[in-house]
């Protein structure tokens, strides 16, 4: 006799999740039969906000859209308007915003490895590389003083230019976090309890990963070579030899992989940029009023490929401004994957993808809350669901 | 009581929750963990449940949909509890001020005892931030 | 800017033979960049075309636009990661319908939700439109990225008619 | 000189009683909490107390100011007696313990399967408190911990069987006393019993490896979500001299006990190696990830009871028995 589905609520508040996602499983046994993401917990009006604040205060409010990937965002915000302005940017802050936007791939990567080793239960590991976090915060914090909001971009260039000295600080830094990713992929690999807990789970194959248009490291993690930095090259990408990292294992455990060795591919790029830095100024003149057009313009985010859509109207305020985040392009094969697995395997599928519901809450998508509970009887799981959840 | 009032002012136990912000200031609420800043040497253990926490750790604006999850966790912490409104977003809203599904601050749905301002403040910050609640922590 | 389309110009003319004369308006402002304006009748057999023919079988997303009377849905196509196609389409304000690409793209469903949420752009055959980024008690008549709500607007209506 | 009575009485509320092992308590979670922060590279509680170690009894009293919430659903009785067994169970199983001197306070034959007896109500008491505060985290955590209990009960009994054998007797004073006569502990002589018998007490402990019904990040808090204020403070020093009984337990049954009889030097040794035995599973808990459930069990039957039974055949040869 097959048990009774139960419904099971997983967040908003949780302890270790960074922000409110609330996720309804409908649960056979201990198998996961379906799922509903819900959230918009994070959702702010934020394209709302952007039609009506001009150009310079909205460079403000869109990096504040996620906290790790601040810098991605403002890239494409200004490679959009400056499209549209047709200008032209020095080649100096080209590369600046390079080696920042690698700075930012290589902590969300270190933030990403600590966390997924919490999901599981691992504290010493979370331990061990939220403090190397530590090395590219002071990196980025000797860069543009501040640790998680850098501020670099404005439109026509960068803020800040790079001394002598900060690349040599920036060198000895790369070393260390090399030196310590090596370690912890070593750790990853050989660790018989991470492997047991990430081995063969949450599985998306290839092809679903391309009907399901997912981005970034879940798709590279499927075996499928797609990176915006090498197919569609931006800023200083088309000047700087990097390779894509693909592992065609399509579990949690590739896409970790994926991550680390991306690491060495940002230590690298960044050591190629600081050597082949150009002369000359940061920064160019830019007009006020940006003329009529429109602009596409995508990113390599540390989570996936992130697109901006601009349209503006001769005015000093775009007409209508899109965002799309990586996570969003994520979350339908994350319900692919979390489908036909066990309770135990969700915190750790839904962290595989990395998720960023602050830069994803300004979107939104399918709707059911959802609940998070065992077999049993659903009738005392009720009682209890009104008192714990009045929106049911 | 001073037995009560010393052990209450060593072991002040937090519980985060984002109620829509750009989770910046989560990680840094988080660093504050980590062996670099280890809070834990105050005592202060993050927890889940918020029926174990004295201190409840809010970041981010509160958007309309996480309006009233917030107010239930508040409601559901044993007295005595003390709230902390870690970042700009959640002492004025900042840069979402004016967005239509946010609310501003968090004072406007629950009292707050403690602001860190700063976008996001540093683990300094809010640590700092808690060391100073614990006055009025003593007074309970 | 015409240095190194030769590859858009090939793609641009093949959907000229398939569509000609429902085609309004083409455009390549750089490589790897095309928008495509086509009347809505042919919109059914233009992205049948593109996505199964032309293998542009990643949506980016899509994005909707208040345009005055109309309401201008633009599906942002992707093929090997390379050249982003914009097919924009456009749509009468008081009767916004289109019918849903998921039969072609399993991953739009995200993206169409979206826009029905907050254009509110119908998609006929999609299988579960009900709000998804609003939250609960959102009045349902408000489309916030209209024009014609302007913030205080909205503001205002939430307070009278919403839950908060 | 002093009556009988009065010594009994000191006997049970002050040395080798409540008090002592209450502090012995706060003493060895102050041992865990330092140790794992500095293995996680961190200093752990500094500023209560010389150098933090007062944390435990802060956190403690603190617990004790606080409110107490009883959720209006919850089963009230059995939500209130839980805490209290949670402290009692462990706190009785310790009187069996010998701590100073070759006898324990009580110990009578077979005092090994009424140890074992109360194990099983621990894990019961678990289970009651998480049905009874009936929200759904506690509910999943108190099916995980009987779930759990299915795992490590039956390998640990076999284990704890093994010393009986090689001692041919079932009481743990006798036991301690066989093992300080022929001068040879069980960890040299049945040195698989020992390593099943420190997994199993991890599972017991809900520690690490094994912390699946309290998984912080699957469900909350687990079984003592709901608990909060008195409750939880008598939950937490449950917890806590619970790990000083599995800690003493190995002590006892592997590690010799405290192999004198002089009152002094017999606490020494029992302190001394009450504590090595925390530091052991401390470090087991700073070195893995958690497992799933059903990982857990499947590896609670597929390797522990074999090699339990192994331990059993072995002992059976004549090898664990000198």
């Amino acid at each position: 006799m097959s048990y009774p589905t139960i419904r099971i609520p997983f967040g908003p508040q949780h302890p270790f999740h960074i922000e409110p996602e609330y996720f309804m499983f409908e649960v056979d046994g201990e198998r996961v039969v379906s799922v509903k993401p819900r959230i918009g917990y994070v959702h702010r009006g934020i394209e709302k906000a952007i039609e009506d604040r001009t150009f310079i205060q909205n460079l403000y409010l869109i990096e504040r859209i996620c906290g790790i990937c601040s810098h991605a965002h403002t890239t494409c915000y200004t490679q959009a308007i400056e499209e549209i302005l047709g200008v032209e940017i020095p080649p100096r802050a080209r590369f600046i915003r390079t080696i920042i936007a690698e700075l930012e791939r290589i902590h969300n990567h270190y933030l990403w490895l600590g966390l997924a080793a919490h999901e599981i239960g691992f504290e010493t590991l979370f331990m061990y590389t939220w403090r190397d976090r530590e090395i590219v915060m002071d990196l980025l914090e000797l860069l543009s003083g501040n640790r998680v909001h850098y501020a670099m971009n404005t439109l026509g260039g960068v803020r800040r230019d790079i001394t002598p000295e900060i690349v040599e600080k920036i060198r000895k830094g790369l070393d260390a976090l090399e030196e310590r990713m090596r370690y912890y992929k070593k750790i990853a690999m050989t660790e018989p309890t991470i492997s047991k807990r990430a081995n063969g789970i949450g599985i998306l194959k290839p092809k679903d990963a391309l009907a399901l248009c997912a981005v970034g490291p879940t798709l590279r993690a499927s075996g499928i070579k797609r990176d915006v930095r090498a197919d569609d090259p931006y800023i200083a990408y088309s000047e700087i030899p990097f390779n894509v990292i693909t592992y065609d294992r399509c579990d949690v455990i590739s896409r970790l992989f994926v991550r680390c060795d991306e690491v060495f591919e940002s230590v690298n790029i960044i050591r190629y940029a600081m050597e082949h830095l150009p002369e000359g100024k940061i920064r160019i003149k830019v007009p006020r009023r940006v003329p009529e057009g429109e602009a596409v313009s995508r990113v390599e985010a540390p989570r996936g490929e992130l697109i901006h859509y601009a349209k503006t109207n001769g005015t000093t305020k775009p007409e209508r401004y899109k965002v799309r985040s990586p996570t969003l392009g994520n979350i339908p094969s994350l319900c692919k994957m979390l489908v036909g697995g066990y309770i135990a395997d969700i915190p750790i599928v839904i962290a595989g993808i990395d998720p960023c519901f602050s830069c994803t809450d300004r979107m939104a998508f399918v709707n059911v809350n959802n609940n998070k509970q065992w077999i049993l009887s659903g009738e005392e799981l009720r009682r209890y669901a009104i008192k714990w959840y009045r929106k049911e | 009581m001073g037995l009560f009032k010393w052990a209450r002012t060593r072991s002040p136990w937090i519980i985060h929750f984002n109620t829509g912000g750009c989770n910046g200031c989560d990680i840094e609420v988080m660093a504050a963990l980590t062996p670099r800043f280890d809070v834990e040497r105050f005592g202060i253990i993050i927890r889940g449940s918020p029926r174990h926490a004295d201190m409840l750790v809010v970041t981010g604006p509160v958007t309309r949909q996480v309006r009233d999850r917030l107010v239930r966790i508040y409601e559901q912490m044993p007295e005595p509890k003390f709230v902390i409104a870690v970042g700009t977003c959640a002492i004025s809203g900042a840069p979402f001020m004016g967005c239509y599904n946010v609310h501003g601050g968090i004072d406007a749905v629950i009292p707050v005892d403690a602001y860190v301002p700063g976008c996001p403040p540093k683990p300094e910050a809010i640590i700092d931030g808690i060391v100073k609640l614990i006055p009025k922590l003593r007074a309970g | 800017m015409t240095k190194g389309i030769a590859k858009e110009n090939q793609i641009v003319d093949k959907v000229k033979e398939v569509i000609g004369k429902s085609v309004l308006e083409i455009e390549i402002p750089r490589p790897r960049r095309i928008f495509i304006l086509i009347d809505k009748k042919a919109f059914g057999k233009a992205t049948h075309y593109l996505t199964k023919k032309m293998r542009f079988s990643h949506v980016s997303t899509i994005t909707g636009v208040d345009v005055g009377k109309e309401i201008e849905v633009i599906y942002h196509l992707n093929r090997g990661g390379t050249i982003e196609l914009s097919l924009k389409v456009r749509v009468a304000k008081d009767k916004p319908v289109l019918p849903t690409i998921i039969d072609l793209i399993p991953g739009a469903t995200l993206y169409e939700r979206e826009v029905h949420d907050l254009l509110g752009v119908t998609f006929e055959g999609h299988p579960d439109l009900s709000p998804i980024i609003l939250p609960e008690g959102w009045p349902p008549d408000v489309y916030p990225l209209r024009k014609e709500w302007t913030l205080k607007k909205v503001q205002k209506r939430i307070m009278k008619g919403g839950k908060q | 000189m002093v009556p009988e009575g009065i010594m009994a009485l000191i006997q049970i509320l002050l040395f080798p009683g409540f008090l002592f092992l209450i502090a012995l308590a706060f003493f060895h979670e102050w041992v865990d909490r330092k140790l794992l922060a500095k293995l996680q590279n961190r200093y752990g509680p500094l500023y209560t107390g010389p150098a933090g170690l007062l944390q435990p009894f802060a956190d403690f009293i603190k617990l004790l100011s606080k409110e107490d919430i009883t959720p209006k659903a919850a089963d009230k009785f059995m939500f209130s007696c839980a805490p209290l067994f949670m402290l009692s169970f462990p706190l009785l199983a310790l009187f069996l313990i010998p701590v100073t001197g070759l006898t324990a306070s009580i110990s009578f034959e077979g005092d090994l399967i009424f140890l074992m007896f109360l194990f099983t109500l621990i894990a019961i008491t678990i289970f009651i408190a998480g049905w009874s505060s009936v929200s759904r985290f506690s509910t999943v955590g108190g099916v995980r911990a009987a779930f759990q209990m299915l795992g490590y009960e039956i390998p640990m009994t076999l284990v704890m069987v093994g010393p009986a054998i090689a001692a041919r007797t079932l009481s743990i004073s006798q036991i301690v006393g066989w093992q300080t006569h022929n001068a040879a502990w069980f960890i040299w002589l049945q040195p698989i019993g020992f390593a099943i018998f420190v997994l199993c007490l991890l599972a017991e402990l809900e520690f690490i490896p094994f912390d699946i019904p309290e998984a912080e990040t699957e469900i909350v808090a687990g079984w003592f979500t709901e608990f909060s204020g008195r409750k939880l403070a008598l939950i937490r020093l449950g917890k806590d001299v619970e790990l000083v009984l599995a800690a003493s337990l190995i002590t006892s049954l592997f590690l010799g006990g405290p192999n004198s009889s002089l009152p002094i030097l017999a606490t020494g040794f029992f302190l001394l190696k009450t504590t090595l035995a925390v530091v052991l599973f401390t470090t087991l808990r700073a070195l893995f990830a958690r497992f799933r459930i059903d990982q857990m069990i499947a590896g609670a039957w597929k390797y522990l009871i074999p090699l339990a039974i192994l331990q059993m055949v072995l002992i059976q040869l004549g090898f664990g028995r000198w």
